[in-house]
């Protein structure tokens, strides 16, 4: 019971990263973006990639950080995967979505979305094949807090979290302390009256998908790390992010951190309420909780 | 007074294309002075200050800032250029605190902490609390943070957009009290407003608009005691009355 | 005005074909596999190696086998299009595949029974397709060389019980296959005094196992049953270990795989007992593994690879015996001139094959002794198979022991 | 030859079922403007009702009732309509991307039940044991397949009319009325709550319609088929034909169908050996740019939706004076 | 209070954040009068109509029709009661001729249903038919016979406002509410307006209606009720109204001397 809500803890906080660009450019771009988990997969790949280039340049790089399966050349990787991943972002809005934001409704986006997943995943399946791949062939192992009853938590785990709930920390003091958080949030609340009060459109649509784009890349790497690469992991995590995104709100960045850490929790313990099988059903099961008894979620207002 | 703050020509202006709201309006507003626009509902004025603003796509005509063609410029820009545009209604962040709200228009300022101070300075309500949120605010407030935000910027021109909609009557007077006295330190303010009568009592100049063309306009002076205006705008009542 | 367009493009289609039967004598024979998944690559390069093989030998009656790969996506609307296609278009009579039971059936029963094509398959395990036999629904043209699973839980139990383990938990792939296989598990290690202290299944595409490995590991059972494919299976036995379970291990041979094994590292493997029915016993089986060596570069290790071989061995011979111009049912009613037991015993080898051909074109009957040994069919198409246990070695998969057809058998009687 | 018009009667049949679901979506997004990202589950309820009524009964296995074919296809109709209805009563207030996501779990939920609920879908190993109708009294297989083909295009057919009936009528009317301006229709005593309840539902029932004959093509259902790409599919075929427009509908089952398969059948002729591991993963490809570029070029489809006013004043409108009022039908 | 009140709220109230934007409101319309409703911008009287049709949920207070409680009808059910409004911004649905802009009122059409549209054509015809040749007559009343067939997008600012007005005729209500019918609107279309408006009245229907223009008001409404503030400052006559300095001061603005 407590191991599942420990563990339930770890899968939200990465749900949760990946959750807080989703519920900005929801919230901005008004649609529901199905592409959006993809790019989990893509950060993490690109930090494979990486991380493979910097352990043969750099050898040195091959130590691990501590207990930590994680190495240097992976955490250089982690970095340049959250650029890359940001860039891949806003070069998919500018090639894709605002395309069509200018010639259709806001229907053909989350249709247009549902294609640009399917060449995403496939792309990298192309590109990368099907096979799983990890970051590193060790198996770390768990420390043993409790015996009775038995409490596993791993050095990864740890980390994962702490570097997560690091990068939401981060991101939350842009967002209340700096005056770029402020137009981010103004924007969000209304781009019309942010536009006339200096703040350039376009700009921040585009910070959006970076933010979100780096922050989908960690979840992805931190995903990875503690499991594998799959070209179809991005599309995993589809419905557990939209659950979180739901649950806190449109548009709350802090509900979407809550969202994802109530969805990890919810999965971990789902064992414990229904048969092994149905467990996939559960982020829906939340979604349609949330949506009946608050359908603007935790956090959400209702939108004009 | 020295030469047109803003100078609009032949304006033509719509949200759907072929459906043009604005179909040809022109306009001068000169340096510091107080221009009203007033028209029926439906008659393109808060179209005309949007458009002027650069968040209603121009299809043809040109707006000029002094000298210079501002025509369709991005509405980021035109708050660069010191052109303060004040909404109706949603004309403040409601999730930001009063400071914030500040903060974000004077983003770009160097001194940013100097002005902020003096703007709020202005307005002793907001300076009580500034970190209040500003979906806390009453109509009043709210309004008054509008105009705060506007005026931070230290803009050349404000459009201001029935700034006393929904207000008590005491506090709509406020206001417009408010912007006639900014005339005094030489920003100019474009006017949109309904209520008639205050606003003719206190701009320099009035532009009567309908179906989205010019129809009268003169100093309000000349307006007050123009008979077609006074059946038309202010009620008719001499007509009416027994 | 569209029909008429459509039935021009096929009228072009056929022409191409037409064109190409006119160069030389050429059976065709349709491969229907999902070559758009990693584990379906293979099978279908190791069929086409079988008719190539065959082609060397002397072809089908003479003929030159031309086998027609379609993909089938792992999707049923798909696969039946690609056979419908293959039996219409190409006139083929013979399906080799598919993988998936879910794609396997709908073909089997929308297009091959109502055609008269004959079907076999290597790896489709569901016990639905016994019923349909039993009933008379396949019309007797349906074949598969994998075994149903009822072997390997057999083997799996008695693995058990040898090694002294008291208990065990069952983590299970959550499809057809997986969810047969734990069910017979249940069964064979309740018959064989092992207690079962759970059945987890373990459904894929889902962002983490840990929950499932969580509850697993709070059962504490002595041994850990996998019926798992290799992509869950890294990520189900990795989290296992990393969370100190026990590494008594046991498998199916879903995980006969490299990727498996180098991503879970051999050193955690060292407990890890598999099971397969393939034959090691007979030499043909360590020919093949040679062959396949000398073919591909890698040791046969992925699922169903021998069975592969087998199904397409065993029908092109059939096919051979039936006469090139021979429709399914022909085909099928002489598979079991292929694998008599009484026949001469010959090997999935260049040789092997050379001398089937020439004993059935004598109308002869032979023993074919395959990747998987001596294959017999039931009357439902089903193969029964001996065991043997493997495990994970530096150079891929050893083998820990055999167990004869009859000893299993008598182990599933004992549980009746 | 026959082989030829017997494989064209095959992908007939396969793109006419298609096209059904594809009509049943149109009603709902095409023409009321609802986002079902579910599609599966509707065509899936469709499918394994009619197995569940009209299989076999089988030890340890609800259903089996051996009920007629038209019962039994009936039977899912309704299943699928009921499951409708009460996804339609929970999510239709929503946001419309809401509604997507929705939908979207519903399916995932739906292939959940059919994975594991074994003693009433089959579980994995899925559902068979159903006799195709007519198929022991026609015989010959390849009579049987023109015949099945008949029966799918003559549904199609009561299908595309019964909507296009449905389009021009008042019922149509009101349809297009609260896409445009819920507000105003809510001002006129218009309830659109209801009104796209119903759509969604019928839409719904229309797609069952389509599973029911799916299953019964196959006689065999399974998990298998409910995954998330037949959604896809069918959303690319009203995407491509065209939303709202039921002529594009059909249009675009046949050629998103045919380029399915086609590229297929291309591929694994053409494509070099080694190439063909990827044949699958580059149709995906594919298809995914045919919707992106779709939308970015031709939003509004092959055959885009004809603003149809279906009611005019006719010869009255022309002759106000006179009041003419025996204005011709246009229909 | 009248008891021939054919419209009446009781304490009605709705605030927006800290904006009572009407505040415990209670006014009369009595059967087969034209109430004319005024006040300054933002004194509430277009939320006070939503609340009347049941747009906006009220936070306090009743709204009643024939002394009926309908504050819980959403707003389709009070059309089907006789309740009907016009917009402010006029809603015609663009894309729709103007003729099915107006055919699409009357409730309870067979062919609005599925089962109906389908399974009874005959019938659905021939209330087409029926429907047709009153919508006609309605359109020829307002004037706007001629733009049957074209889409209601084209018309004018003023030919949309008598469209909406026949369009809401056309569900046959008791009680018609009129947000700023002249606004807009050029002087000949105008009087056609005011025309019809009366002729209609004389048929018994009673209007409620918010204007601006004081001519209007004035001549054609009797009674008037003022709001400011989101309360109701003045009920009485027109003549009264007029004679009210205080509410002419305060509320109606002071006429340029």
């Amino acid at each position: 019971m407590i191991q599942n809500l420990l563990d339930g803890v770890l899968t939200g906080a990465i749900v949760s990263l990946g959750a807080i660009g989703l519920t900005m450019a929801m919230h901005m771009l008004r649609f529901a973006n199905f592409s959006y988990a993809e790019l989990m997969a893509i950060g993490a790949y690109v930090a494979l990639v990486f991380d493979r280039l910097f352990e043969a340049l750099i050898p040195a790089a091959r130590a691990a950080i501590g207990p930590l399966s994680l190495n240097w050349a992976l955490a250089a990787a982690l970095v340049v995967a959250m650029a890359a991943t940001g860039l891949s972002a806003v070069a998919i809005d500018r090639l894709v979505f605002r395309r069509i934001r200018q010639r259709a409704g806001p229907l053909s986006m989350v249709f247009a979305s549902f294609g640009v997943a399917l060449i995403l995943r496939n792309l990298i399946t192309l590109i990368f094949g099907l096979k799983a791949q990890l970051y590193s062939q060790e198996i770390a192992f768990a420390v043993i807090l409790s015996r009775d009853p038995l409490i596993l938590i791993k050095p990864d785990q740890v980390f994962v979290l702490a570097a997560a709930l690091a990068l939401m920390l981060i991101f939350h003091l842009v967002l209340t302390r700096t005056t770029f958080g402020f137009a981010l949030r103004a924007v969000a609340e209304n781009p019309a009256l942010a536009q006339v009060a200096g703040v350039r459109l376009s700009a921040m649509v585009a910070a959006v998908w970076m933010i979100g784009g780096a922050l989908s890349a960690a979840a992805g790497v931190f995903y990875a790390l503690t499991n594998h690469l799959a070209p179809t992991m991005g599309h995993n995590f589809l419905l557990p992010v939209f659950a979180a995104t739901i649950v806190g709100g449109i548009g709350s960045v802090h509900g979407a951190v809550l969202g994802g850490f109530i969805v990890g929790i919810a999965s971990g313990l789902a064992l414990q309420i229904m048969p092994s099988g149905y467990v996939p059903a559960m982020p829906f099961l939340i979604i349609l909780a949330v949506l009946l008894l608050r359908p603007h979620g935790l956090f959400g207002e209702e939108q004009a | 007074m020295s030469g047109p703050a803003l100078t609009v020509t032949g304006l033509e202006a719509g949200y759907v294309r072929d459906l043009p709201v604005l179909r040809g309006v022109s306009l001068r507003l000169e340096s510091g002075s107080l221009t009203a626009i007033i028209g029926p509902n439906g008659a393109g004025k808060s179209t005309l200050i949007k458009a002027v603003a650069g968040l209603v796509p121009v299809t043809a005509g040109r707006v000029l800032l002094g000298e210079r063609d501002i025509t369709g410029l991005r509405p980021d820009l035109m708050q660069g250029l010191g052109i303060a545009y004040v909404p109706q209604t949603d004309n403040v962040f409601r999730s930001l605190t009063i400071r914030e709200n500040l903060a974000l228009v004077l983003r770009r300022a160097p001194d940013r902490a100097r002005r902020l101070a003096q703007t709020l300075a202005m307005f002793p309500p907001l300076a009580e609390r500034p970190g209040l949120r500003a979906g806390a605010l009453s109509g009043g407030q709210r309004q008054m943070l509008a105009m705060a935000m506007a005026l931070a910027i230290g803009p050349s021109v404000m459009l201001l957009d029935e700034p006393s909609a929904g207000l008590s009557p005491k506090a709509a007077a406020e206001v417009l009290e408010l912007a006639r006295g900014l005339t005094g330190r030489g920003v100019s303010i474009l006017l949109v407003e309904q209520n008639v009568r205050e606003t003719l009592r206190l701009a320099d100049h009035c532009y009567i608009l309908a179906e989205g063309r010019n129809q009268i306009d003169g100093p309000a002076e000349r307006l007050r005691g123009d008979p077609v205006v006074a059946e038309i705008y202010l009620g008719g009542r001499r007509v009416a009355a027994p | 005005m569209r029909p008429k367009a459509l039935m021009l493009a096929a009228a072009a289609l056929a022409a191409l074909a037409g064109a190409a039967r006119a160069q030389e004598c050429t059976v065709k024979v349709g491969v229907v596999m999902p070559t758009s998944v990693d584990w379906g690559k293979p099978l279908a390069a190791t069929t086409q190696w079988v008719a190539e093989l065959i082609n060397e030998a002397g072809g089908v009656d003479g003929c030159r086998v031309e086998t027609i790969l379609r993909d089938t996506q792992v999707d049923p609307k798909v696969g039946v299009d690609a056979a419908r296609a293959l039996v219409d278009l190409d006139k083929v009579q013979l399906l080799l595949g598919a993988v998936s039971s879910g794609v396997s059936m709908p073909i089997l029963t929308s297009v091959a029974v109502p055609a008269g094509v004959m079907q076999m398959s290597c790896c489709s395990s569901s016990t639905r397709f016994t019923d349909l036999a039993r009933e008379g629904g396949t019309r007797g043209l349906w074949f598969r060389t994998f075994a149903t699973s009822n072997v390997q839980a057999a083997l799996a139990a008695m693995a058990a019980r040898d090694r002294g383990i008291g208990t065990v938990t069952i983590l299970y792939k959550n499809d057809d296959w997986g969810q047969d296989i734990a069910k017979l598990v249940e069964r064979a290690m309740a018959g064989a005094g092992v207690e079962v202290l759970g059945s987890i299944a373990i459904t894929d595409g889902q962002p983490s196992y840990r929950a499932e490995v969580a509850e697993a590991l709070g059962k504490g059972a002595d041994a850990l049953y996998l019926a798992l494919y290799p992509k869950e299976g890294i990520s189900v036995v990795r989290e296992w270990i990393s969370l100190g379970g026990t590494t008594r291990f046991i498998g199916t041979n879903s995980l006969k795989s490299d990727e498996f094994r180098e991503a879970v590292g051999l050193k955690h493997l060292s407990e890890f007992v598999g099971t397969d029915t393939a034959s090691p016993r007979v030499p043909s089986a360590a020919n093949f593994v040679e062959a396949y060596k000398a073919r591909f570069g890698t040791p046969p290790n992925g699922p169903g690879l021998a069975n592969a071989f087998d199904a397409a061995a065993i029908a092109l011979l059939a096919y051979h015996a039936a006469g090139r111009d021979a429709k399914g049912a022909d085909i099928a009613a002489k598979v079991a001139m292929v694998t008599d037991p009484q026949g001469e015993k010959v090997e999935g080898t260049p040789e092997g094959l050379r001398r089937a051909i020439e004993l059935l074109s004598q109308g002869k009957s032979v023993s074919f002794q395959g990747a998987t040994g001596a294959v017999v069919f039931d009357r439902w198409g089903d193969v029964s198979a001996p065991g043997v246990y493997w495990t994970f070695a530096e150079d891929g998969i050893r083998e820990l022991g055999y167990v004869p057809l009859e000893e299993v058998d008598a182990f599933v009687a004992s549980l009746n | 030859m026959i082989g030829v018009v017997s494989y064209l009667a095959f992908f007939l049949t396969m793109a006419g079922i298609l096209a059904i679901a594809v009509l049943g979506l149109n009603l709902q997004w095409g023409n009321t403007g609802l986002f079902n990202g579910g599609v599966v589950a509707f065509f899936g309820a469709g499918a394994y009702g009619l197995m569940i009524l009209g299989g076999r009964p089988e030890a340890g296995q609800f259903g089996g009732f051996q009920l007629p074919f038209p019962v039994a296809l009936a039977g899912g109709v309704l299943l699928a309509a009921l499951i409708a209805w009460a996804v339609g009563i929970l999510t239709l207030r929503l946001r419309h991307d809401y509604l997507a996501i929705a939908t979207f779990g519903v399916a995932v939920a739906f292939e959940s039940v059919t994975r594991n609920a074994e003693w009433l879908t089959g579980g994995a190993k899925g559902l068979r044991g159903f006799h195709r109708p007519l198929e022991a009294a026609i015989g010959d297989p390849f009579l049987f397949s023109l015949a099945f083909l008949a029966m799918v295009l003559a549904f199609l057919a009561a299908v595309y009319l019964g909507l296009e009936r449905l389009v021009r009528s008042p019922y149509g009317r009101l349809l297009r009325a609260i896409r445009e301006d819920e507000t105003a229709a809510r001002s006129l005593g218009k309830n659109p709550a209801r009104l796209r309840l119903a759509a969604f539902v019928l839409g719904s029932a229309v797609m069952g319609l389509a599973g029911g004959l799916y299953a019964s093509f196959y006689a065999f259902i399974s998990p298998q088929d409910m995954a998330p790409i037949l959604t896809f599919q069918i959303w690319a075929m009203l995407i491509v034909g065209g939303a709202g427009n039921n002529r594009g509908a059909i249009l675009g089952a046949v050629l998103i169908w045919a380029a399915w398969t086609g590229s297929g059948f291309l591929l694994a002729r053409h494509a070099p050996a080694e190439f063909q591991l990827y044949t699958g993963t580059i149709q995906y490809i594919m298809i995914g740019l045919v919707i992106v570029g779709m939308l970015m070029w031709r939003p509004q489809g092959l055959l885009p939706e004809r603003l149809a006013i279906s009611q005019t004043g006719g010869e009255a409108a022309r002759r106000s004076a006179s009041r003419d009022l025996t204005g011709r039908e246009t229909e | 209070m009248t008891d021939g009140a054919l419209l009446a709220t009781r304490g009605l109230g709705r605030r927006f954040g800290a904006l009572r934007a009407v505040d415990d409101v209670s006014i009369d319309v009595a059967a087969g009068s034209i109430t004319g409703l005024i006040g300054p911008n933002g004194a509430g009287k277009t939320t006070l109509f939503n609340l009347l049709t049941g747009e906006l949920r009220p936070d306090a207070g009743q709204v009643l029709l024939e002394g009926r409680d309908i504050t819980a009808q959403p707003p389709d059910a009070r059309f089907r009661l006789g309740l009907a409004r016009t917009f402010q911004i006029p809603r015609p649905f663009r894309r729709m001729s103007v003729l099915e802009n107006v055919m699409l009122a009357p409730a309870g059409q067979t062919g609005e249903t599925i089962a109906g549209a389908l399974l009874r054509p005959g019938r659905v015809r021939a209330e087409e038919a029926r429907l047709r040749s009153r919508a006609m007559e309605i359109l020829d009343f307002m004037t706007l016979a001629p733009l049957a067939d074209h889409p209601a997008g084209q018309l004018s600012g003023g030919q949309t406002k008598l469209l909406e007005l026949a369009r809401v005729l056309m569900g046959d209500p008791r009680v018609i509410l009129l947000d700023e019918p002249a606004a807009g609107v050029n002087p000949a279309l105008t009087r056609v307006l005011i025309e019809r408006i009366e002729a209609l009245n004389r048929d018994g229907r009673t209007f409620l209606i918010i204007e601006h223009d004081m001519d209007f008001i004035m001549r054609h409404c009797d009674p008037i009720i003022a709001m400011a503030e989101g309360r109701v400052v003045f009920r009485g006559s027109a003549a009264a109204a007029m004679a009210d300095q205080g509410l002419i001061d305060a509320y109606l603005g002071t006429p340029a001397r």
